[in-house]
């Protein structure tokens, strides 16, 4: 639709930066200059369609809205031409004529706008939308974050007015109780039992903090809320501290979402500036001061005690509970820590009441659940979806199927704390309890999907490692524990296993697991002990015949060339270290000492003449 | 067999050669001799003419004088015949000659880092184009610390965003401004060693002028995050213990997730995030910034 | 895909299209006022050899020097019916050379000693300038220098010796040297049907 | 060939031993004995008068089945290289054309040469030209129109010279390559401009100056069958130099080719991009893995340079 008022919002969270939407916003900034007054350009947040990255939707002045995807600055420069009636005539004049110039020409320079539309009621963008339920994510990617009024347009703050005036603490604490919120920080603690817990806590300094630590590798779905949506986070802190009455609040985030710090703390300075917060708001005695802390790169710190520790200056290492910092946390008060999702979703129930967000998800998990989708899977990006949809509901018919057509393997979820459900169980529906008869847990949401290209082995070795350096050492369980287990692992991985590994993984898995003080160290025998429950043949094939069967352990694997060979050189051409001589139009050779298996002649093949075997 | 053929056919190329070159030079020869010959031919024919005109009994002489000039024309042309067909028929002996070593010797034997540069595989990643990176200003360190103090406070729980300020300022935590804290404020020597060695955010050691964080998140990991690690390392000459090169200009850490699964895998170069990358898009997305084009 | 390739699809088409009607075109055109086949020929009413009024002047002999073919394509041409068949024949003899004893003048003036002079008939020895001879051109030995030429056209002879190309040995180059090298335009290409017929020697300039 | 010089210094000498001779020996008088030529019954006797002898030039037949032969090449061409894709039917035609059209038909009338006596016949509505010579222009031009130069490819006598000769191709720079290739615009002008004077200026440059037709003919002028002779060493190295730098015909392919739907293509169905063929075209028509139709001259060593098209590909 072409119109006067139209806006033009681009996706401006730091993947579609990385996508390169700084590019497609100048050009569409130069454009509509170019065509004079009617056009509003306006940076948003991102809606989770990480797969369309850079995203660009026009909102016409009748409310209709077109979305398109993959936007590269030319096709930005013809969106504006197609939706924007320049003012200027010369304008309208020079574009009717480079319209026409483009027939004759090479008629490429207006990129056909057909490929990067993205019709949300048919194709991938409906299937990819349609199972899901948005609540976390309702704003992201219509609102500028970086303006309150945009929030306030939407409804933004009144959940924590109607708490300031009409509810008292119990009050809304029996809402969110009801609604059956529970933390989406990955253990799942009912949230309004919490809250309750902190508020009968003696009178006193409170204080009441927002976990944004999301250390777990493949999650980033409390980036995207914090950078594309961080009013909601805000108001969902407000409303917590008002409910267990404290007048301080600290927003803990990882020093690596540094768009994400800015946005919090613009999001902090304007509703202080529009007297929401601080002082006193106005009809209510309720003061409350919030402080933006950034995490310094430790996993550890994303459990409650650990993040205490860090905001007092000190090694993040958990300490024993109880008595847990609802009791006794931050500078010894009492100190309720949420996730930032858990905030997010807590505005949208005050708002509706606690039926709504009830009536979703399965009877002991309520509501939705943000998952971060990625991996080998088509349309891979950020989807909230209500408890109880089954993995491969998510994987097939939201995520659009396995990339270049490879099978369906396993599904890792919840990160390093997590596991590895295989294909055969992805009927498992998403709930608390659903999970963790997996041996895997909910975790934060990192959801990410392999395929038959994936060891297992490998990826067990891959979480211990990660786990093993983010240890803090505290517990002897699991500083050791880690280290051998992943000594076991790297020998599987080496082809030097030695009889009795696999039962002295177990063992030390066990132990570990049990042995541990804090989320950390009980969780991080998961990957293995899943792995090794439902992919026990890859565990053999690596210790006894030295084997790697999904061809990706460096150490056991060779690159072969077949005798679909051409001599096309290509390989030759790409080999980074020139393991493979330069002979045209005869069969090519790869020399294995050479040789580091970096898969870039596999990829350049276009014979598809190269192949890895596992000796 | 194939030898003494070959050998055979390069002799036969060889002769035919020589033949041309010596077709050729009887050609000149005759030609340049026939433009010598030409005018003499003419001065005795007019001479002969004048001594007729004297007395008739010079006229068999002429007579016999144009028979010899006609028979050379001819007998010239005759010979420059056969000499052209002859220099024909070597020069295609010696084309074909050629043509059956150069195809018989396999084909021919291209260049490959031509063909390398003249594909000039298209650039994977985005050339990134980087501000200098600052070298660390030299300000004082008292003057600095004293204002991070001011700013956060001497308490113990200040420790964490004075270093991260430090760090943000030096790109890593020098020891001297570390003691500096210790006298201003009430943190203890020991919570910051523990603090600084804790938190993988810290460093003790200075950094390149470009930090490489490599994503080592799940979907990186599994999207091929250790290949293009160890070719960074590779084509940067790092020490295995080491993570900057030898002219301090590249740093490679190896990061947990930085966020940007979709685009696995991912590289963040100060700040810049390239994804979708392979090993040597990777090294080429440096190459940008390691001779960074005129432009 | 989208309406914008079948469209570029359509213009490319509609080009050709123009391109093979003009194409087309100028070959009708040409074609409708097209020759049969056409040789070089040498106008003997420009060459300063046989054109009259062109007198006591060395003989042009570019047609020789000039042709690619060597010993040249241009040959000198006895038109028989036109000979006078004279007793002392200009283009045989030199005749402002010395008069031998029989009373014929000592010289020949063919250069290359082409022309055979052949009597015809019985020969009335005491009557000589009664007695008919005829002049054949060898046109191996005859390279086309015009002197014959231009002995024997007018006043001197009956004009009836001329430079013919001999398509035989005229490899019809699309440019001829001679052609070029001549100073008065005299070669040019006719219809085969012109090549061969005497052009009445008249001058016209 | 006596340089015009000489030619003068004889006509002066002779005019001053014209004088000489008067006053030496005693000429004798000479009138014409007879006014009007005789007839046979003048003369008398069983005399018959002696048929004039009429060589006939080439039979114009010959010429119309030499343009039918030329069409039938150029079909080959098109069939050989889009069809068939084979290097080796290239060169045989390569080889037969040039026997047949360079040294049995002596080059002449050629498309190239062509141009000037088309141009002419344009413009001058006395000047006309047989339909042979039209044909000739005008066939590859059509064929060009729809299939790209096949003509290049081997059925024109220079073109087939230089391209047997060529043995270790070079790379010309591609700034250099398109330098030299406006050379062919100047060419191309300045022969149609000459072509066009009247008769003091006018001359047909592009016949004059062809390097190769001497070598047809086995005879020429000395300097021209040298600057052939360098033409030909020239071509050793660099790709059909005369074609691609000089070549005034290979304008008007090469704008109509720029029209043609169908032509050489590369990539026929799987992308390949390994780049063997764009290191195999001596002629720089090959960029980024995609042919230049108007610089490709129809030589198909790019489809004998593929290993799609190789040994090992016809063994799986």
């Amino acid at each position: 639709m072409k119109g006067k008022g139209v806006e033009i919002r681009i996706g401006l969270g730091s993947c579609g930066i990385a996508g390169g939407a700084e590019a497609v916003r100048a050009a569409i900034e130069q454009e509509a200059r170019q065509a004079g007054a009617g056009a509003v350009v306006k940076a948003v947040g991102c809606n989770g369609m990480c797969h369309r990255e850079p995203l660009v939707e026009v909102a016409g002045s009748d409310g209709g809205t077109v979305l398109y995807g993959n936007v590269t600055a030319e096709a930005a420069r013809s969106i504006v031409r197609r939706h924007v009636r320049p003012g200027a005539v010369q304008a309208r004049l020079r574009w009717a004529a480079e319209r026409v110039a483009g027939l004759f020409g090479n008629g490429g320079a207006r990129a056909r706008l057909a490929g990067y539309r993205v019709d949300r009621g048919s194709g991938g963008a409906a299937s990819y939308l349609g199972k899901q339920q948005r609540i976390v994510l309702e704003n992201c990617g219509e609102i500028d974050p970086e303006s309150i009024d945009d929030y306030l347009a939407r409804e933004g703050y009144q959940a924590l007015d109607k708490c300031l005036r009409q509810l008292k603490p119990a009050e809304l604490i029996q809402i969110i109780t009801d609604s059956g919120l529970r933390g989406r920080g990955g253990a799942g603690f009912g949230t309004g039992l919490k809250w309750d817990l902190a508020r009968r806590q003696p009178e006193g300094d409170k204080y009441v903090i927002c976990n944004g630590d999301e250390g777990d590798p493949g999650a980033f779905m409390d980036r995207l809320v914090l950078e594309s949506d961080p009013h909601r986070v805000v108001e969902g802190l407000a409303i917590a501290a008002y409910a267990i009455g404290a007048a301080e609040g600290i927003f803990y985030i990882r020093a690596e979402y540094p768009l994400a710090v800015r946005r919090i703390r613009e999001a902090v300075r304007q509703a202080e500036e529009r007297g929401l917060l601080g002082r006193g708001i106005p009809g209510s005695d309720f003061p409350l001061r919030l402080e933006v802390r950034e995490g310094a790169g430790a996993f550890v710190c994303g459990e409650e005690t650990a993040l205490i520790r860090s905001l007092e200056g000190e090694r993040g290492t958990p300490r024993l509970r109880p008595p847990y910092p609802i009791q006794r946390g931050y500078r010894g008060r009492p100190t309720l820590v949420n996730n930032v999702e858990t905030l997010a979703c807590v505005p949208w129930i005050v708002r509706r009441g606690a039926g709504p967000f009830a009536a979703l998800g399965t009877e002991k998990s309520k509501g939705t659940k943000v998952f971060a989708l990625a991996g080998k899977i088509n349309r891979g990006g950020l989807v909230e979806v209500p408890m109880g949809i089954t993995i491969r509901e998510v994987v097939e018919d939201i995520g659009g199927g396995i990339k270049d057509g490879r099978k369906f393997k396993a599904v890792q979820l919840g990160g390093p704390s997590g596991g590895c459900i295989p294909a055969r169980l992805a009927g498992t529906p998403i709930d608390y309890e659903a999970l963790a008869s997996t041996g895997a847990i909910m975790g934060s949401g990192g959801l990410v999907v392999l395929d038959d290209s994936d060891c297992m082995v490998d990826l067990a070795r891959f979480f211990l490692r990660f786990t093993q350096s983010e240890s803090c050492g505290k517990c002897t369980f699991c500083r050791i524990g880690t280290k051998r287990m992943l000594e076991i692992l790297e020998r599987l991985c080496a082809g030097q296993g030695r009889s009795g590994d696999l039962e002295n993984l177990e063992l030390l898995a066990g132990h570990a697991g049990r042995g541990s003080l804090c989320g950390l160290g009980q969780t991080a025998p998961n990957p293995v002990l899943t792995t090794l429950r439902y992919f026990p043949e890859e565990y053999k094939a690596h210790l006894l015949e030295k084997r790697c069967p999904a061809g990706r352990c460096t150490a056991l694997i060779r690159y072969q060339v077949t005798a679909g060979c051409t001599g096309c050189t290509s390989c030759a051409q790409v080999c980074p270290v020139k393991a493979i001589a330069y002979r045209p139009y005869e069969r090519h050779e790869i020399d294995q000492d050479l040789c580091t298996r970096c898969d870039m002649c596999r990829q350049a093949c276009q014979e598809q003449a190269i192949e890895v075997v596992s000796p | 067999m194939n030898q003494t053929l070959h050998q055979r056919v390069r002799w036969a190329a060889w002769i035919a050669a020589a033949a041309v070159a010596v077709c050729v030079l009887l050609l000149t020869i005759s030609y340049a001799a026939a433009r010598l010959q030409a005018p003499r031919d003419e001065k005795t024919v007019a001479e002969l003419k004048r001594k007729v005109r004297e007395d008739a009994s010079f006229a068999p002489r002429i007579e016999a004088e144009h028979k010899r000039i006609t028979a050379a024309l001819q007998q010239r042309r005759k010979r420059d015949d056969v000499i052209a067909i002859v220099l024909l028929l070597a020069a295609s002996l010696f084309v074909a000659a050629a043509k059956w070593l150069a195809a018989c010797g396999g084909r021919r034997q291209l260049p490959m880092d031509r063909l390398v540069q003249l594909k000039a595989a298209p650039r994977q990643g985005p050339a990134l184009t980087l501000p200098a990176a600052p070298g660390g200003a030299e300000e004082p360190h008292q003057a600095f610390v004293e204002r991070i103090v001011e700013q956060h406070g001497r308490s113990r729980e200040a420790a964490i965003p004075i270093l991260q300020a430090i760090q943000a300022h030096y790109r890593y935590l020098p020891d001297e401004a570390l003691k500096l804290v210790c006298e201003l404020t009430e943190i203890t020597p020991a919570q910051i060693a523990g603090s600084s060695s804790f938190y993988s955010q810290f460093r003790r050691s200075p950094r390149g002028r470009h930090v490489v964080r490599v994503c080592h998140g799940t979907a990186c990991h599994v999207a091929g995050a250790r290949l293009i690690t160890d070719e960074l390392r590779r084509r940067l000459e790092i020490p295995g213990g080491a993570d900057t090169d030898a002219q301090r200009l590249f740093t490679v850490d190896e990061v947990a997730c930085v966020g940007c699964c979709s685009l696995a895998p991912v590289i963040m170069v100060d700040g810049q995030t390239v994804g979708k990358l392979t090993p040597t898009g990777a090294c080429d997305a440096l190459d940008g910034i390691r001779s960074p084009s005129p432009a | 895909m989208s309406d914008q390739t079948t469209r570029r699809g359509a213009l490319a088409r509609a080009a050709r299209g123009a391109a093979a009607l003009a194409l087309g075109g100028s070959a009708f055109y040409l074609v409708r006022k097209a020759d049969g086949q056409i040789v070089w020929n040498v106008d003997s009413a420009r060459c300063i050899n046989s054109r009259l009024g062109v007198t006591n002047v060395e003989a042009c002999n570019l047609c020789t020097t000039e042709c690619v073919v060597p010993l040249s394509a241009v040959r000198a041409v006895n038109e028989y019916s036109k000979c006078g068949r004279c007793y002392i024949c200009p283009a045989y003899f030199n005749i402002t050379s010395a008069v031998d004893e029989k009373g014929l003048p000592s010289e020949k003036l063919c250069p290359r000693d082409a022309i055979e002079r052949k009597p015809i008939g019985d020969i009335d020895p005491d009557d000589p300038a009664n007695n008919f001879y005829e002049y054949i051109i060898d046109e191996v030995k005859c390279d086309g220098c015009g002197k014959c030429v231009m002995a024997c056209k007018e006043p001197l002879g009956l004009g009836s010796i001329v430079l013919r190309v001999r398509h035989s040995l005229c490899v019809d180059c699309n440019r001829c040297a001679i052609s070029t090298a001549c100073p008065k335009d005299a070669i040019l290409q006719v219809p085969i049907e012109k090549a061969f017929d005497h052009v009445q020697l008249g001058s016209h300039d | 060939m006596k340089s015009r010089a000489s030619t003068l210094l004889a006509a002066a000498a002779g005019l001053i031993l014209l004088f000489a001779v008067n006053a030496a020996g005693q000429a004798m008088q000479y009138e014409r004995p007879v006014q009007a030529a005789p007839q046979e019954e003048g003369i008398g006797g069983s005399y018959k008068t002696p048929a004039v002898q009429k060589p006939q030039p080439r039979s114009y037949w010959l010429e119309v089945l030499d343009v039918v032969l030329m069409a039938v090449a150029m079909g080959i061409s098109v069939w050989v290289v889009l069809r068939r894709r084979s290097r080796k039917w290239v060169l045989a035609l390569t080889v037969a054309c040039l026997g047949y059209f360079g040294f049995y038909r002596e080059g002449c009338i050629c498309p190239i040469g062509s141009i000037q006596n088309v141009s002419v016949a344009l413009t001058d509505p006395g000047y006309a030209i047989p339909i042979v010579v039209t044909a000739v222009f005008f066939l590859p031009l059509l064929v060009a129109l729809f299939f790209g130069r096949a003509f290049c490819g081997g059925v024109c006598p220079l073109g087939a010279l230089q391209e047997l000769v060529l043995l270790k191709p070079l790379r010309v720079p591609r700034r250099l390559d398109r330098a030299l290739g406006l050379l062919r615009y100047a060419y191309l002008g300045g022969a149609v401009w000459l072509a066009l004077q009247p008769f003091p200026v006018h001359d047909f440059i592009i016949c004059r100056f062809d390097p190769f037709v001497g070598f047809f003919r086995m005879a020429g002028f000395a300097h021209m069958l040298y600057i052939g002779a360098a033409f030909l060493v020239l071509g050793i190295f660099v790709g059909r130099p005369y074609c691609r730098f000089l070549c005034p015909y290979g304008v008007l392919l090469e704008w109509v080719t720029r029209l043609a739907g169908r032509g050489v293509s590369i990539t026929p169905d799987k992308e390949l991009d390994c780049g063997l063929c764009q290191e195999s075209c001596p002629y720089g028509a090959i960029e980024k893995m995609r042919v230049v139709r108007p610089k490709c001259l129809y030589c198909a060593r790019c489809f004998e340079s593929c290993p799609r098209e190789g040994p090992l590909a016809r063994k799986r």
